[in-house]
């Protein structure tokens, strides 16, 4: 497949709005406008970004705690993510979630789940209905590489594979779960040859390359749609920032982190995207400046946006109760 | 009305069934539901008649298919999950409380998960210390939860069709004692209330309160005090969460004696929330301190003796209530 | 005596430090616990002083690290598990009720399980629905368990030791929101009791019983109280079980009135065990029906003023202490 | 390995005391001796009796609800076995215990696990333990084909691997898991290929051949210990009797059944031994006389034994309660 300049330039916008959006989101916790736990997408921009361009409509997705990007590449509106973000009423979520709890029913966004490897069976059982409603939708399920430790992995992968459900599961290999390097978390270290042990096929792609990312999951999920069956797709990535805002990152070097930099999907596709001639820096530089703007009105819209009323604090409890 | 001879079993079945043919998007998932006919033989015959793709026997893997189950229900189905026992739902509860729960509310009212979790609960069949778990009361702590214990054969028949119309995730706890318990009932026995309480039983001198198992138990005690002259009015809770505090309250109001009777191990059990909401909202009815007859705080051992040493009997609730009202 | 400034989070690492200097067989295990120093930093410098054998970063596999911290307490170890949450000791809870707490009562007494599981607990900090847990009331109601709460310095510095000693099943529960707390500790603080309750402030007109994060927020209540003329009498639970009666009961029959102060969900929270033993042990001490400050009935919502709402506050403690005072 | 007669003739008694200690236990639950769960090991005899034979005195054994044949084969005294069946104050556990909790101090045997895939996390500490005492042990960890869905199954076999820990897991693969066949469970049946994904050295053999099982089991205990890594032993066997007295079997035909039968441990090895010449008609027959003997006595052992009192109920919870 080759790059059209259009695409290359859509692709590019979708990695830096959640750059910028991240960036940003690090400077409102600073500024105590975000609060709780959040975790940054930095760096793995271009495994929702390329995941993301294989998925159609109907298609769901469940991701984990670190969801913007998965939330903005899946068509979020910025405005919601960010008031959600600051846990006003105009969130995703009503503010009721925060950064780890992003939904939304019209996208067939299932959360933000920040319990490791929660979300799992729940993809599972997305589809799990899918198939016994006859209905054409492949399910995404992103998790990290720690999750992969986890009983619900092992459990779902083979539920999964035992009852051929329409589930791709994407592992976001970025070597660390918080300070856990994967060698001290897994015995085989190689995660998509786990995926055998299930039956499910699988592939490991550079998730740092936007379009090997792109061109894995569109296989990947043409052969879910196609086949019926699961498949497992480990990207192999970094997050350059910290796991959330309260880690000192002992456990890595700093020269690591700046060795993966060098190879960061923005950094990347933007060297890819001049040498293929597709895009000046005068294009790039007018995408940043849109981008900064889409981010700087969502967070106007967020500051803007009034707080629930406390005397609705038991809303959302049950589905009769005053909701 | 004509009335027919049935098993508890039978009707939990019927219901099922009930269920699975009036809704297509209903259907029945657990360990050995389908070909071995559901570990309590409650499931038997529903393969046959709904087919694997309805009664859909797991692997033993409670996290993930009772998380199947929630994200089935997300996606449209209105699933009924079977846990062979609450013993093995420790297995499921991060997926219950973690996400079946919170769902709706983490979402901001977005998402809700209209599953139904069925699971034999109790003890008094000799199977030890891992299997006569009555966890009852850490289900009904949790907000977003709803918990039901059919007790009697119409609950049994008619709990299960309301808590799948519920919108939210409602856990149905079968006390295994009871599958056997045979009766009359209606033939269009059909959908029951599933909020109140009930009163089984009345009387003017002590309010006992109960459910699920010990429902029996506590009505063979009301018998046997009757025929000391003492009246006891016995309710039976049926709803864990919600908990109908008018019906406790009004019948304590009345009586101005209770006594709460409960399997689970007596600290923390709901005999412990059920005192507490008495006393918050009837203290000054009260002629008498709360009592409560509950398992001993012992994991059960297997011998018979020792086992129903410690759990509440009959004869223990009669002479508490004695206790009580000679006190 | 000299004393140092400290806090609570350093007071848990010189108990961690102290157990494995003293005693070879003790041991950490869990998530994060080694070179990311610890989810809440407690353990920071522990891997450099005591090695990768001594101090083991765990998969995230919590119900295998904490079924594996059980076998090698069988195997002769003392392990110190930290499971970093109170959320995350779902997934392990098959371990904790069905291995730890029932083993030593199955083999008929041939095995114990000498383990410490710490975890932190309870909401306070924006981390919503799933992060924001209080269920130490779960693990109360568990026979085979025994369940502390330090909510002082003294005894996050002394009850490890304690519970590292004892030959039964420990869970320790820190309030996430003390580990910052500050204060003055003897330089030779040790170990503490871990069986009894602690009167932390003395007053004559009603007893407020707490534990763990609530005991700062009620002891607030309290000082707001004294400005107005009342005097309320503090008491920390410290031990979730056993549960120390006699200290409270004792506060009550001078106070005549109590009020619970718990950070878990109102239904079936510590609160209402000790409101039922209140009940059933001084009904007659009681001027009024026993109160309660919990936490509201809705998972923990993000935004800081919707959650503060959910929790218990001083001054929902003080108003409800003056509501009871004057009715 | 050549067989020696005493060799065989002790492989045959220690699977025929099983298998008589089985039958009468049968009975004894229609007379209601014997109450609650009764999970038989018919069929299944050369799998304990293989295995056992490889272990030290040392070594120590954890086993599932279907345990009267380890704890048989582990040498616990029969009648303790019987009386704990009976749930007398003479038995194994003191009686508290009763089928599924068979337990033994002085022998290493950790009972007794009624939660399927439970008894794996424990194996792992206890081999944790012996690596972290520099002790010289082997943990010997049975369950069934049921338990590898379980996530506790992934999580343990990982975490041995991932810290080398001297594990021996042995599969009991008869196929069902009550009446779920293994590839209702499983999307990979080929249960011992499973182990790869965790990098831990498996092999399957013959469940129904003791020798084979004895020469297996030896491998990979004499691995276990000196390589000081986890091992996966995959036994290939059949449950002949229902699943639990309650079991009606509907979920396999009977000729299924009567198959396995034919190829049954003890039908098979019978066969060896007389065909190596190494015992004659009489020989067994006077084992068998011998074993009947023991199961006799145990069950009169059992009959006789005092009930715990009533008064001592609450025992055993805490250690330092009047125990
Ligand atoms: C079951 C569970 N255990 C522990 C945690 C605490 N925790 C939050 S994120 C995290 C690391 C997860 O790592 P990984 O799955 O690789 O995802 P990443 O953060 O690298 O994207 C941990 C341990 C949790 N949220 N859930
Ligand atoms: C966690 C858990 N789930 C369900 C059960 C109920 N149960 C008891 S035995 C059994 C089948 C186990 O099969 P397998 O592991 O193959 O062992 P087998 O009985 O064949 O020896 C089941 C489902 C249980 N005891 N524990
Ligand atoms: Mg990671
Ligand atoms: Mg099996």
């Amino acid at each position: 497949m080759t790059l059209t300049r259009d695409h290359g330039l859509h692709l590019y916008r979708e990695m830096l709005r959640i750059r910028r959006f991240e960036e940003r989101a690090a400077e409102l916790y600073t500024e105590e406008k975000i609060r709780g736990f959040l975790h940054l997408y930095n760096g793995e921009e271009a495994v929702a970004v390329g995941v993301m361009q294989a998925l159609q409509p109907q298609d769901a997705i469940v991701a984990t705690y670190r969801e913007h990007g998965h939330a903005l590449a899946a068509g979020l509106p910025v405005n919601e993510v960010m008031a959600e973000l600051f846990g006003k009423a105009a969130g995703s979520s009503g503010g009721r979630g925060g950064s780890m709890h992003i939904f939304d029913a019209d996208l067939n966004f299932y959360g933000g789940n920040a319990i490791v490897g929660g979300g799992l069976p729940l993809a599972v059982g997305l589809g799990l209905s899918d198939r016994m409603l006859g209905r054409d939708r492949v399910t995404a399920c992103f998790f990290g590489e720690g999750a992969v430790a986890e009983g619900e992995f092992h459990e779902s992968m083979n539920l999964a594979a035992l009852w051929k459900l329409p589930v791709l599961f994407i592992c976001e290999n970025n070597l660390y779960a918080m300070g856990t390097a994967l060698d001290r978390s897994e015995s085989e270290t190689d995660l998509h040859a786990k995926a055998a042990g299930y039956r499910v096929a699988s592939e490991a792609v550079d998730g740092m390359d936007v379009e090997a990312v792109e061109t894995a999951a569109a296989l990947a999920v043409d052969a879910v749609r196609t086949e019926g069956k699961p498949r497992f797709l480990e990207c192999r990535t970094y997050r350059f920032r910290a796991h959330s805002m309260f880690d000192a990152q002992l456990y890595r070097d700093k020269d690591e982190v700046t060795e993966w930099k060098g190879k960061g999907p923005l950094l990347r596709f933007t060297k890819r995207l001049s040498e293929a001639g597709l895009a000046t820096e005068d294009d790039l530089a007018a995408i940043d400046r849109e981008v900064m703007e889409e981010v700087d009105e969502a967070v106007a819209f967020a500051e803007a946006a009034p707080w629930e009323p406390v005397a609705s604090l038991t809303r959302h409890v049950y589905t009769d109760a005053q909701s | 009305m004509s009335r027919s001879k049935t098993t508890y079993r039978e009707a939990v079945r019927a219901a099922i069934r009930e269920a699975m043919r009036d809704d297509p998007r209903v259907f029945l998932m657990g360990e050995d539901v389908g070909r071995y006919g559901g570990c309590y033989a409650v499931s038997m015959g529903l393969l046959e008649e709904f087919g694997e793709q309805r009664v859909r026997d797991t692997p033993l893997s409670e996290s993930a298919f009772v998380g199947a189950g929630i994200g089935a229900a997300l996606g449209g189905m209105r699933p009924i999950v079977e846990v062979m026992t609450v013993n093995f739902s420790l297995l499921a509860l991060d997926q219950i409380v973690n996400t079946a729960a919170t769902l709706r509310h983490m979402s901001g009212g977005q998402f809700s998960v209209p599953l139904v979790i069925r699971m034999a609960t109790g003890a008094g069949r000799q199977l030890a210390a891992q299997h006569s778990h009555s966890l009852e009361c850490w289900y009904a702590h949790v907000p977003g939860l709803k918990v039901v214990a059919p007790a009697t054969l119409a609950d049994a028949r008619g709990m299960l069709g309301t808590a799948l119309a519920d919108p939210d995730p409602v856990i149905v706890f079968e006390h295994a004692g009871l599958y056997n318990m045979e009766g009359e009932l209606e033939d269009d026995a059909g959908a029951v209330d599933i909020s109140r309480a009930a009163v089984r039983r009345t009387g003017k001198d002590v309010t006992l309160v109960t459910y699920g198992g010990s429902l029996h138990k506590t009505l063979q005690a009301a018998q046997a005090l009757a025929g000391e002259g003492i009246e006891a009015e016995v309710v039976d809770l049926r709803s864990l969460r919600p908990i109908d505090d008018a019906t406790i309250v009004k019948s304590l109001s009345r009586t101005h004696r209770a006594l709460v009777v409960d399997e689970g191990w007596r600290t923390l059990s709901l005999s412990a929330e059920i005192t507490t909401r008495l006393v918050e909202q009837a203290f000054y009815e009260l002629d008498a301190p709360v009592g409560r007859v509950c398992s001993e705080e012992v994991p059960i051992p297997y011998p018979a003796h020792l086992e129903a040493a410690a759990l509440p009997q009959p004869e223990k609730i009669a002479s508490a209530v004695r206790r009580m009202l000679r006190a």
